[in-house]
C-alpha cells in the first residue's frame, strides 16, 4: 500500500543532508511551505543551495535558514523586497552566492528538469547580463539564449489538499512554482492543510499528480 | 550679465495622468500585463465599456482590482505581492503557463516601468548597475520579449534632469528592440525604424525643448497632437 | 465586449485558407474534433498541412480530408491502425507526405511553439533513424537531439465546456493535445458541446485559458 | 541416414504465462506503464495485496481496468485506445505531463513488446524496415528512455524461428541501451556490462539449446533457477 503521509514534520525532512540543493516553492508570501522550512532550520543542516523565487522577508521563511548561516548559495529571481534586509546584508558581506535567474527561465529550467529536457533555447535575456558566457543561437532569424535543467535534491512544497498517493490541489495563485518544483526534485516534500481520501481531490482537478511527489506532511494553518 | 530665457510653465503630467494616458489605448478584448509600480495604476483609467483581461505572472489572468480592507484572501495576490481579487472567467494556472503566455507572444499589450530606452528600443528596467546593490530581475526581462506590444511608463528625466531617452543605455539592459511606445509625463513617442517619433506633447511644451531633455534625436510627427489629459 | 462564440461551423473556420497547417486535436477517437472536421471538409480548402496524432479510421476525421484529397502533408505520431485504410493507400501510392514525430516530442514541439522557446534537447530517437540529420549534443554524458518547435496557422479543437472568453475545460482523457495545440496555433477554433456563463468553470479547473483560444462554437453531441 | 537427436518435448509459456511472470517482479507502490500488446496482460496478474499505478501516455496516471460491457466512457481509453477505468486516487493531464512523467523518469518500470533485443540493451519495435509499410512510432520512442528499469515481454524467437535476441538489432532501433531485463516464452534474461544473463529457463530447457535460440553470446547466472509459472 502506499502511503506518502508522514505524521511530524521531522519524518518530513528526514535524510536531508549538508550540501543538498533545495527548491522552496512560493510567490511572495503565498505558497510558501513556512512550517517545512522552520523544521528544516531546527534540523540545522548546512551548506544548502536554495532555488526560491525570493529570498524571504524579515526573519521569515527562506531568510530565516539564510540569517542562520544554513546557505550557501541562493539561486533566485528577485531576491530584493522592503524587508528583506537578511538577504541585502549578506550579499554585502559577501557571505552568499547569488545566482540571479530571469522569472520564467527560473521556471522553465526547473520544468525541463523534471521533464528530462536537456537544455533549451529561450530568447529571455539576450543582449542582457544574463547571457553573458551562454550560448547564443539564432532561429528563424530571432537570436536565443541556451538554458539548462534546473534540478534540486529536495523540494518543500505547500499546498492545499493532498490524498496517501501525493496527488496535491493547490489553492488560487498559491501555485505558482510548485507544479513544476515538484517534478524537479528527488525527494518532493509537501505541507498540506488537508489530507482526504483516495479519490477525494476530483481527478480533473489534481495539479500535480502524485507521482511527482514523495512526502506529504499535514500542517495547522500558519494564520 | 546672464541673459534670461523665458520658458513657459509646463504643467507635466502625474502619475495618474500618465497612467490614464496609457489606458486609452488599450482596445476592447485586449489581454494586458501591467507591470509592478506606474503601470498598475493604468486599470483605473481603462475606457469605460471596454473589456480588458489582466495578466499577472504569479499564475492569473482576469485578475480583478484590490479586495475591500478586510477581504484579502492570502492565497490571491499579484505579481507586484499586492492582493487582488479574480474576476468571473478568470484562471489560475502554474509559473510555466504564466509565462508561457507572456513568452509566446499571447498577450496584446505589456506596460512597463522603465529607468531608460534607446532609440533602437532597448529596454533598461531592472539594473542600474550599482555593484554593491542586490540584483533583483523577476519577471521583467520575460515579460520584455514575446508580446509584439510592449510600452512604457516613465518620467521624460530622472530626478535630477538626465536623460532617460538615450541613443543607447547607460543601464544594463533588460532586453534588446523590444519598446514600440513611451509614455512620459511630457511627451507620447513611438519607437519606429528612423527612431523616436513624437506623437503628442504637453501644453506649451516646444519640439526643441523637448529635444533638449532627451539624448536621442526625435522626429516630430506633423500630425502631432497636443497630449491632453484630464484633471486627477 | 470579449465574445468569442460563433454561432456555426462555418464562421468557425472563416478565413482558414488553402496552403493552411492545422492542428487537429485527439488521441484515437477521444477528443477529435469530428464536427470542424466535417465543416472544413465540406470548405473544400486544399494543400493542407495536417498535425495530428493519428491519421483517422476509416472514412472520418482526418481520414475523410485525406480521402478527399484536402492533404499534401502530414505530421503525425501514429498514423496506422485497423481502419486506417485511406492514409496506407495514399502512403504507398506516395500521394502524401508523411513527416513521422515521437510522440513526446510532438507534444514538447508543440509547447515550445506556444511558449515561445526555439529548440529543445530531447533524449528520444537518439539513435534511431527519427534524429538522422538533426544536431545530437551531449550533456553531461547523456545524448540528446535537437527539435525545433511546431506551430501552425489553425487548431481544430474539441473540449466540454466553455465560456464566453474561450476558457476551456476537457474531459478525462479527450484532452490529451489539445492544451498544447491551443497554444501553438494563430488560429485556435473549439468545438464544445456546453458553453456556460463567465465563471461557470471553476477558475481552478479551466484547462485551457481563454487566451490561447479565438472562436468557440457549441456543436450537438455527435453520439 | 540422418541422425535424429531427441530433444527433450518443451513447454513455452504462453503470452498470459510471460505476463504472469513479469507480474511478479513488480513492486508495491509502483508507477508502471504498460506498453500496447502483450504487457497490458501483466496487469490482470499482479500480486494480491500490492498497490500499482498505472501511467497510460495519453493523459492518465490511476488507469483502472476495462469497464463493464456497456459502461464504457467514451472519453476515457487508454494508449492502446481501449475502453479503460480510473481508480480512486487517478488524475487526468495533458500529454506534455504524460510525456514528462516518462522522459524524466518520474516512472518506476515500463513494460514493452519487442521486435529484437540487443546485448548492449538496444531496442527495435517500432518498424520492421518495411519500407513500403507505413511507418508509425506513437510513445514507443519516449517510452523507452527517462524510465531507468525498462523491460521487455516477447517470443524468444520469431514465428519462423530466427532469433529476436541478437549481438546487434537488425530492425531500426527505438532507441539505444535502455533495456535491462526479458522476459520471453523460454526464458527470463537480465542484460548488465557483458550482456545477456541467463537467471531462469523453462523446465526440461538447457543453456546450449537456449543459445541455439540465441544469436547474442547467453551467460548463466549460476544460481539460474527454473521459470516457473502457473497454468492460466
Amino acid at each position: 500500500m502506499i502511503n506518502k503521509v508522514v505524521s511530524t514534520l521531522a519524518e518530513a525532512l528526514d535524510g536531508i543532508q549538508d550540501g543538498a540543493s533545495i527548491l522552496v516553492g512560493g510567490f511572495g508570501s503565498t505558497g510558501i511551505p513556512f512550517q517545512l522550512i522552520d523544521a528544516l532550520f531546527e534540523k540545522d543542516v548546512r551548506h544548502l543551495t536554495i532555488i526560491a523565487n525570493n529570498a524571504g522577508n524579515k526573519e521569515e521563511g527562506v531568510a530565516r535558514l539564510l540569517g542562520g548561516g544554513r546557505v550557501d548559495k541562493i539561486i533566485c529571481t528577485y531576491p530584493r523586497s522592503t524587508d528583506c534586509y537578511i538577504m541585502e546584508r549578506l550579499y554585502k558581506e559577501g557571505k552568499i552566492e547569488l545566482e540571479l535567474v530571469p522569472q520564467g527561465t527560473f521556471t522553465e529550467r526547473m520544468r525541463a528538469a523534471g521533464a528530462g529536457i536537456g537544455g533549451f533555447y529561450t530568447p529571455t535575456g539576450v543582449g542582457t547580463k544574463i547571457a553573458e558566457g551562454k550560448e547564443i543561437r539564432n532561429f528563424d532569424g530571432m537570436d536565443y539564449v541556451l538554458e539548462r535543467p534546473l534540478k534540486a535534491d529536495v523540494a518543500l512544497l505547500k499546498a492545499q489538499t493532498a490524498d496517501r498517493w501525493g496527488n496535491l490541489a493547490y489553492n488560487k495563485t498559491g501555485m505558482n512554482f510548485a507544479p513544476l518544483m515538484a517534478t524537479a526534485a528527488s525527494l518532493t516534500v509537501v505541507q498540506v492543510s488537508e489530507i482526504v481520501e483516495l479519490g477525494g481531490i476530483d481527478p480533473q482537478r489534481v495539479n500535480t499528480p502524485g507521482i511527482f511527489v514523495q512526502r506529504v506532511v499535514q500542517v495547522g494553518d500558519p494564520l | 550679465m546672464k541673459t534670461a530665457i523665458v520658458e513657459t510653465e509646463l504643467k507635466p503630467l502625474t502619475r495618474r495622468q500618465m497612467a490614464w494616458r496609457a489606458a486609452q489605448d488599450i482596445v476592447d478584448g485586449s489581454y494586458v500585463n501591467l507591470g509592478i509600480g506606474m503601470p498598475t495604476l493604468i486599470a483605473d483609467y481603462v475606457v469605460a465599456g471596454r473589456e480588458i483581461i489582466y495578466h499577472s505572472e504569479n499564475g492569473l489572468l482576469g485578475m480583478g482590482p484590490a479586495p475591500p480592507a478586510g477581504q484579502e484572501d492570502l492565497d490571491l495576490i499579484n505579481a507586484g505581492k499586492q492582493y487582488v481579487t479574480i474576476v468571473p472567467g478568470g484562471s489560475y494556472f502554474d509559473s510555466s503557463v504564466a509565462f508561457a503566455m507572456m513568452r509566446g507572444g499571447h498577450l496584446s499589450m505589456v506596460f512597463m516601468g522603465a529607468f531608460q530606452v534607446s532609440e533602437s528600443g532597448d529596454l533598461a528596467n531592472w539594473s542600474t548597475n550599482d555593484e554593491k546593490a542586490l540584483p533583483a530581475v523577476g519577471g521583467a526581462m520575460d515579460l520584455a520579449v514575446g508580446c509584439k506590444d510592449i510600452r512604457v511608463l516613465m518620467e521624460h528625466v530622472t530626478r535630477d534632469g538626465k536623460p532617460r531617452i538615450l541613443k543607447e543605455c547607460t543601464y544594463p539592459l533588460t532586453a534588446k528592440k523590444v519598446v514600440k511606445k513611451i509614455y512620459t509625463d511630457h511627451a507620447v513617442l513611438d519607437i519606429d525604424e528612423k527612431g523616436f517619433v513624437v506623437r503628442e506633447m504637453i501644453e506649451g511644451l516646444t519640439f526643441e525643448r523637448l529635444q533638449k531633455m532627451t539624448e536621442a534625436e526625435l522626429h516630430l510627427d506633423p500630425q502631432w497632437r497636443v497630449l491632453d489629459v484630464p484633471e486627477l
